[in-house]
């Protein structure tokens, strides 16, 4: 059963959330929309369909502390950092992002599960919006996903000034408890039917990923084409930093003066000192981290996960990278439909 | 991980009064890497340094650090101590916790934790250490001075008796400088040319020492060991090998307007003249601004009537370049500009004099022959009263006078008086002073005959006023002792006046990028321990450029820097600053920012074979000179890469200072 | 335009003299352009329209020391006092590479037209000053002066300062002065400006695209990557680290900065890097004497230089900018 | 040096080995006193000094830093100080254009003749430290613990 809520009450039903829960939802400051913490003055931006940084920081965060040693004269004594313990809701993820919290899953809380993303999993609320107006970077309809119907554990439609509410989850259903339930559906099963009309027109909605699959690993490996298609590479971080499943992290220690304070953060492998490690020789030109990184998303994590692509299709790549090299180049390069 | 000793000293009460030393060594007992930490009275004394020597042995030590003085005293000496236990001198850091700590503040807490934390510093410092050995550069065994009164001359007589060639570059047209002025010499009352003039000579004829008259430093570059001076001899117009110094040209020369500088411009001498009778090289010069010649391009009666035909009216400017050593500074000083001090009329009555023109009218081959006539009407005064202190000593107004005490002004007056009561018993002499300064030997001795002896009459007061009243001049003063107002209606007044550095030394500071103080004096690199020295190596001071001082001071000091060049000279390499810049060649950018801010040419660029994780090829590489490289770092700081680093003062190192003091 | 450039440099690839030229090939979507080398062949797939706005300069510096050959660059006026510069740093060999200047008129920022609400960018076509573009939820327009890149408001001149030989037309797009932004900034009061560049670089997400595209940011190893250096660090964990890595970047290419507006154009987060460096541009003017980078090769930067009345460093606490 | 202590100023002084630390030497052998707080590090000259140095003694805790120099003309290496000159100048102009309060930075000429100088710069400096108050813009929390 639907819950709705006029879209001008959002606000007020924030507010009421906040007093338990830290609510994240995607707001405008200094010119862009990024998930932040809402409070009464933030610019909620619920009609901006992409935040800059995906929703993984949420679960995710590119700065996280791990652990503090701290030296007595030769003891040293350990404080872990405290994983988290109060509850938050992120409000406003998109399909694309729903589905990179399960990529992500399959890797953070297989075993050894990490205890910092699997609190935050546990505390954290999901509630996703479907997409009124899809842009041309989008191609989630390449991996299964439905924009219209996003998973999540509350699934909510923007329908003119009506925000509808759908609970999948236990805690979906907690969240949507005291809201009053919706008695007409169809301008929800309207607004569905217009989406799933925009994405048929979506310019790289239908991708033919034959090929990417562990079996012709080496095929891909070894096409020569990776070099002319790394050349406009600069090595900059900006399509892992933007990507919601880049999941590779680097680990570093501060020393502020008195403690040491290790933490985990965001790491690319497009960085040349990426897995540096003691010997010096991780990969020495740009084509061999560009190949890596389109390699896993691909070929390498679909191997391992069940053919499951370790891409959304949520098109921030396409957007944000200086020089507009990004994975559809590579699908189409490399794939079957070389001349799609 | 190092193994650090720390040696915290007392110096006897110095830092011990407010810092508790204790504490300092026993805190830094945990601070990482060290494995000894102890406190002594006087870590620089013989057994301090061999408790050092014990401890590296003992300890096994990569490094100590030593928390006392200021290293600029004692980092030698400790560098030395640690050479002597076998450890790397570069392992060895100084905190300095007396005048920039204990010296400062008062309160032993507030001492103590600062102490700590300069320790801490250093010790953080020390872990980014690493032994360095020093590059050695040759050595040009030539010395140059600048200056040729009696400080330089001394100078280049030692040193050329000690068989290295030196060059005299003397600005005016004769060496002999300040002292060829005088007629007299205290305490002795020597005739100041009698013992003047041979040194001249010998220094003229002295195979080693090569005379550059009429000349000035244009340039200097290079370092200590290897200067490259550029000395631009001005044109005399004269040819010094063919000019046998006969004078008839000075004779024949019908321009007479020019003032006669030797003689502080109380009289006339021709367009081409010769400074003095003994003067050395005793060529004429002329005098460009004077001579009809270039002034109309008619005349030309020297050229006519010069028997060695001398004169050549198209000699140019000579540029010379040559290689030196050690440089010594000789520069001498001149009167400060009496003119300011109009409340003793010395703009309003040729009467009033300063000393060195009064010094000049009592010398025999003065303006006046050695007659004491006044230069108003040439009558023989019979009342001369002498100010002292005129324009030293004056703190309130510092562009008319200068803060410092001129030193010699007392002497020279106790002299002039001396002389004048000795030749003519019927002139008194009045002298108002504020204090007899008449330290030296035999010095008060002298000024106590002058009073005694020759009844100076010295008023302890100063002059309020000097009014010009008809043919006399109306003294007005006060008479401390007495607490009485005095009036003296005299012939004549000399002012005895500040004494200043000469003109050209800022300048000449600035191109020898030797530091000098607010007076433009040369600051000495130690007031007491190297009062000879300037701070940039190779460099050394000898006379009144330093600081005021009197003929005996000159002549030692003149010695001593002798013997500090003689000292520098004699080796045949020189060990170079070891903490100088390095590339790391494996992440030089080749961008050459580098060498444009280098102020000494030590980076030069290569193509070199590199291999590293990031690259493999042939790489523009910028290398150092360590010979010619001084350390300063400016390179360090416009390498964007980091790669320019600098030994002894490297990026990590001074981190680690700053995060240990802001920890 | 294009035709011309494909056509030259078919005459000049034609006698394998040259390696090959860096210039911009077609991207998946009609107004996406990724710079390439291009050999005789692949001339067809080279585009050069409004769309062309990277600066190719920087990759001069590994493409050029790679063949034996002379490579040959085309570089819009903006992109030649980079080049300059590079070469003034023997980075580039002068001679390694042959210019084509090609005109230019103001290219267009994608991201501005997003921005104006226009959604779903399917097809953009030029027509003058109009700009048609086709989108999933139909045609839209704009005019082509409003969606400018950055770079094209302060732009320096049609002047090619490097080029070997020219191709096309070129139009100074400058609108007005390029240094009101940081007068306004400096207008403000010194919390204000605290409270600007808090929310701009809190936004920073260390991705290093303004590092990686910079042509003066050009180091083998930079000391954000190099373990010895002391401030290597990868992610900002803290206020200051964020305010860190803008500060030394601003600092370490003060005097070198060309103001191509490369930074601002890539950074994914939108922050006005390039009001940063025009600060120091504006100050090294002012105090130093006008100077711009990459003028011509062999320059020696404000910074290397000193003369002996420079100002001293206090006169900042009196110059513009509130208290 | 836990939050709930007084606060006390923490200046760091970067000082040419050839006249400024002279000069400090010349302060301490004159007993001329200025505030503890003052720490000094000795640098071969003023042209040594690179801008991480500042930034880094700003993240570490420090409220003020000074550079102490010779007087243009008399450096020890003829042109360090103009370099230092023109790089601090292009430093402070960047941090006072990020809103960073203007006092906190300063550059100061003092030669090896000048202790009462020292003394008195470093007093004025620490007085207007102290008035400027504790270091919050450019501080790194992680090093107030």
């Amino acid at each position: 059963m639907m819950k709705q809520l006029p879209l001008d009450r959002l606000p007020e039903l924030f507010r009421k959330i906040s007093e338990k829960k830290t609510v994240i939802a995607p707001i405008q400051s200094a010119g862009q929309v990024n998930f932040g913490v809402w409070t009464e003055d933030s610019i909620l931006r619920l009609d901006a369909l992409k935040t800059v940084k995906s929703a993984k920081g949420a679960f995710f965060p590119q700065v996280e502390d791990i652990v503090r040693f701290r030296m007595e004269g030769k003891k040293i004594d350990i404080h872990p950092a405290d994983v988290l313990t109060e509850e938050f809701v992120i409000f406003g993820v998109r399909g694309c992002d729903a589905r990179s919290f399960e990529l992500l899953d399959r890797v953070f809380l297989s075993d050894p599960v990490d205890p910092f993303y699997a609190a935050r999993r546990q505390h954290g609320t999901v509630v996703t919006l479907a997409c009124n107006e899809p842009e041309e970077t989008c191609f989630c309809t390449n991996f299964g996903i439905d924009a219209a119907d996003p998973a999540g554990d509350v699934t909510c439609w923007i329908a003119g000034d009506v925000i509808y509410f759908r609970a999948n989850t236990e805690k979906g259903i907690a969240f949507t408890a005291d809201l009053e339930s919706a008695e007409n559906e169809s301008p929800v099963e309207e607004l569905k039917k217009n989406i799933t009309e925009i994405l048929k027109k979506l310019p790289f909605g239908a991708l033919n990923l034959t090929g990417f699959d562990g079996d012709h690993l080496m095929e891909r490996f070894n096409d020569p084409r990776w070099s002319e298609l790394a050349r406009g590479c600069l090595g900059c971080g900006t399509c892992t930093f933007v990507c919601p499943t880049c999941q590779c992290y680097d680990v570093r220690d501060f020393d502020t003066g008195s403690d040491i304070q290790r933490y985990r953060c965001w790491d690319s492998c497009m960085f040349s000192d990426f897995t540096l490690m003691a010997h010096g020789t991780n990969r020495p030109t740009q084509t061999e981290r560009f190949r890596q990184r389109f390699m896993h998303k691909l070929v390498y994590f679909p191997s391992n996960n069940e053919g499951l692509y370790s891409c959304v299709g949520c098109g921030r790549c396409l957007e944000k990278c200086p020089q507009s090299i990004h994975i559809i180049n590579v699908i189409k390069a490399l794939g079957v439909n070389k001349d799609a | 991980m190092q193994k650090i000793g720390v040696f915290v000293c007392w110096c006897g009460s110095n830092i011990a009064a407010t810092v508790d030393v204790k504490a300092v060594a026993q805190a830094l007992k945990n601070e990482a890497g060290v494995v000894f930490s102890t406190d002594y009275q006087y870590m620089c004394s013989e057994n301090g340094q061999a408790m050092i020597r014990q401890a590296i042995k003992e300890h096994q030590l990569t490094g100590i650090v030593v928390c006392s003085c200021s290293p600029r005293m004692h980092e030698a000496t400790f560098r030395k101590t640690a050479v002597s236990a076998g450890l790397n001198p570069y392992m060895v850091e100084i905190a300095n916790i007396r005048e920039q700590c204990s010296w400062i503040h008062k309160d032993i807490a507030e001492g103590t934790e600062k102490a700590i934390v300069l320790a801490r510093a250093a010790v953080a410092k020390l872990h980014k250490n690493a032994p360095l050995t020093a590059g050695t550069s040759p050595v040009t065994k030539r010395a140059l001075v600048i200056g040729g009164g009696i400080a330089g001359i001394q100078t280049a007589l030692d040193v050329a008796d000690a068989g290295f060639e030196v060059d005299i570059v003397e600005k005016s047209p004769t060496i002999g400088g300040r002292m060829a002025q005088l007629d007299k010499t205290f305490p002795t009352l020597d005739c100041s040319a009698c013992i003047l003039t041979p040194k001249m000579v010998e220094a003229a004829q002295h195979e080693k020492i090569n005379i550059i008259s009429y000349a000035e430093l244009e340039s200097l570059s290079g370092f200590v060991g290897n200067f490259t001076a550029t000395i631009r001899k001005k044109a005399r117009f004269i040819d010094e090998d063919k000019c046998s110094g006969c004078g008839v040209c000075t004779e024949k020369c019908p321009s007479r307007k020019g003032l006669d500088e030797f003689n502080m411009k109380l009289n006339k001498r021709g367009a081409v003249y010769i400074p003095f009778a003994q003067a050395i090289p005793n060529v004429a010069v002329i005098d460009a601004e004077q001579c009809l010649h270039f002034r109309t391009g008619k005349c030309g009666l020297c050229q006519k009537n010069c028997s060695a035909g001398a004169i050549d009216f198209e000699q140019k400017d000579q540029l010379i370049e040559r290689k030196y050593g050690a440089i010594v500074v000789a520069t001498g000083f001149k009167p400060i500009d009496a003119s300011a001090f109009n409340e003793y009329a010395y703009n309003d009555s040729p009467d009033v004099v300063t000393s060195l023109e009064f010094e000049r009218i009592m010398n025999a081959a003065g303006p006046t022959k050695g007659q004491l006539i006044r230069p108003s009407d040439l009558k023989h005064p019979h009342e001369i009263v002498v100010i002292q202190c005129v324009g030293s000593r004056c703190t309130e107004d510092k562009e008319k006078g200068k803060p410092y005490c001129s030193k010699i002004c007392c002497m020279y007056t106790a002299k002039h008086a001396m002389l004048v009561r000795e030749k003519y018993p019927d002139v008194k002499v009045h002298v108002f002073y504020i204090d007899a300064r008449t330290p030296g030997k035999n010095f008060d001795e002298f000024y106590r005959r002058a009073v005694e002896q020759y009844d100076v009459d010295y008023i302890k007061g100063m002059v309020g006023k000097v009014a010009v009243e008809g043919d006399k001049l109306h003294v007005q003063g006060s008479d401390l002792l007495n607490g009485e107002q005095v009036h003296i209606n005299a012939d004549m007044v000399v002012l005895a006046t500040a004494i200043e550095p000469d003109p050209t030394a800022r300048s000449l500071g600035t191109m020898l990028t030797a530091s000098m103080d607010t007076n433009d004096f040369f600051t000495e690199a130690h007031p007491k321990l190297r009062p000879v020295e300037s701070p940039p190596a190779g460099i050394f001071l000898s006379g009144v450029a330093q600081g005021p001082k009197d003929i005996p001071e000159t002549v030692a000091q003149a010695g001593a820097a002798a013997a500090k060049v003689i000292g520098l000279l004699c080796k045949n390499e020189l060990t170079c600053n070891a903490c100088v810049a390095q590339t790391n060649e494996a992440i030089c950018n080749g961008c050459s920012q580098c060498e444009k801010v280098c102020p000494y040419g030590a980076i030069t660029y290569e193509d070199k074979e590199i291999r590293s994780p990031e690259f493999r090829g042939i790489r523009r590489i910028a290398t150092v000179n360590e010979a010619i490289c001084q350390g300063c770092g400016a390179c360090t700081v416009t390498c964007p890469s980091g790669a320019m680093d600098l030994k002894g003062f490297t990026n990590s190192q001074i981190m680690s200072e700053v995060d240990a003091i802001c920890r | 335009m294009q035709e011309m450039i494909i056509n030259r440099l078919r005459e000049l690839l034609a006698d394998g003299e040259y390696a090959g030229v860096i210039g911009w090939a077609q991207g998946e979507t009609p107004f996406d352009r990724t710079p390439n080398l291009f050999n005789a062949e692949g001339l067809d797939q080279l585009r050069y329209d409004s769309f062309c706005g990277s600066n190719l300069s920087k990759y001069l510096v590994q493409q050029a020391s790679k063949t034996e050959k002379k490579i040959i660059a085309l570089l819009k006026p903006c992109d030649c006092y980079s080049f300059n510069q590079l070469c003034t740093e023997h980075r580039i060999d002068r001679n390694k590479v042959y210019v084509i200047g090609v005109g230019c008129k103001g290219k267009i920022d994608v991201e501005k037209i997003r921005k104006a609400g226009i959604k779903g960018i399917t097809g953009i076509t030029e027509d003058g000053d109009l700009l048609k573009i086709e989108t999933m939820y139909g045609e839209k327009e704009i005019s082509r002066k409003d969606v400018l890149l950055e770079k094209c408001l302060a732009c320096k001149g049609k002047e090619h300062k490097c080029a070997d030989e020219v191709l096309g037309e070129s139009e100074e797009t400058c609108s007005g002065d390029k240094y009101a932004a940081v007068r306004r900034l400096e207008a403000m009061t010194a919390e204000e400006r605290f409270e600007f560049w808090r929310g701009e670089l809190s936004k920073c997400i260390r991705c290093n695209a303004c590092r990686n595209v910079c042509p003066a940011c050009s180091c083998i190893k930079c000391v954000f990557d190099n373990p010895n250096s002391g401030v290597q660090n990868k992610a900002a964990a803290d206020d200051f680290e964020e305010s860190l890595f803008h500060i030394i970047r601003a600092y370490h290419v003060a005097g070198r900065c060309t103001d191509c507006g490369e930074c601002s154009r890539v950074c994914p987060q939108g922050i006005p890097l390039h009001l940063l460096n025009r600060r120091i541009i504006q100050d090294v003017n002012e105090l130093y004497g006008d100077y711009q980078a990459g003028e011509s090769i062999g320059q020696r930067h404000p910074l290397t230089d000193f003369t002996l009345e420079d100002e001293e460093p206090s006169v900042i606490d009196t110059r513009g900018g509130g208290k | 040096m836990s939050m709930n202590q007084e606060w006390t100023p923490k200046i760091v002084a970067f000082c040419c080995n050839w006249c400024s630390y002279a000069g400090a030497d010349l302060a301490g052998s004159g007993r001329m006193n200025y505030p503890a707080n003052v720490k000094i590090i000795r640098i071969p000259c003023s042209c040594r000094l690179n801008p991480m140095f500042v930034l880094r003694a700003f993240q570490r805790g420090a409220d003020g830093v000074i550079l102490c120099g010779c007087h243009p003309g008399d450096c020890h290496y003829s042109t360090g100080n103009y370099y230092a000159r023109r790089r601090m100048t292009v430093l402070f102009s960047l941090l006072d254009y990020m809103g960073i309060e203007r006092g906190r930075t300063r550059v100061e000429w003092v030669s090896a003749a000048e202790g009462a100088k020292f003394a008195a710069t470093m007093n004025d400096f620490v007085k207007t430290i102290t008035e400027l108050g504790e270091n919050k813009k450019l501080g790194d929390l992680r090093c107030k613990k």
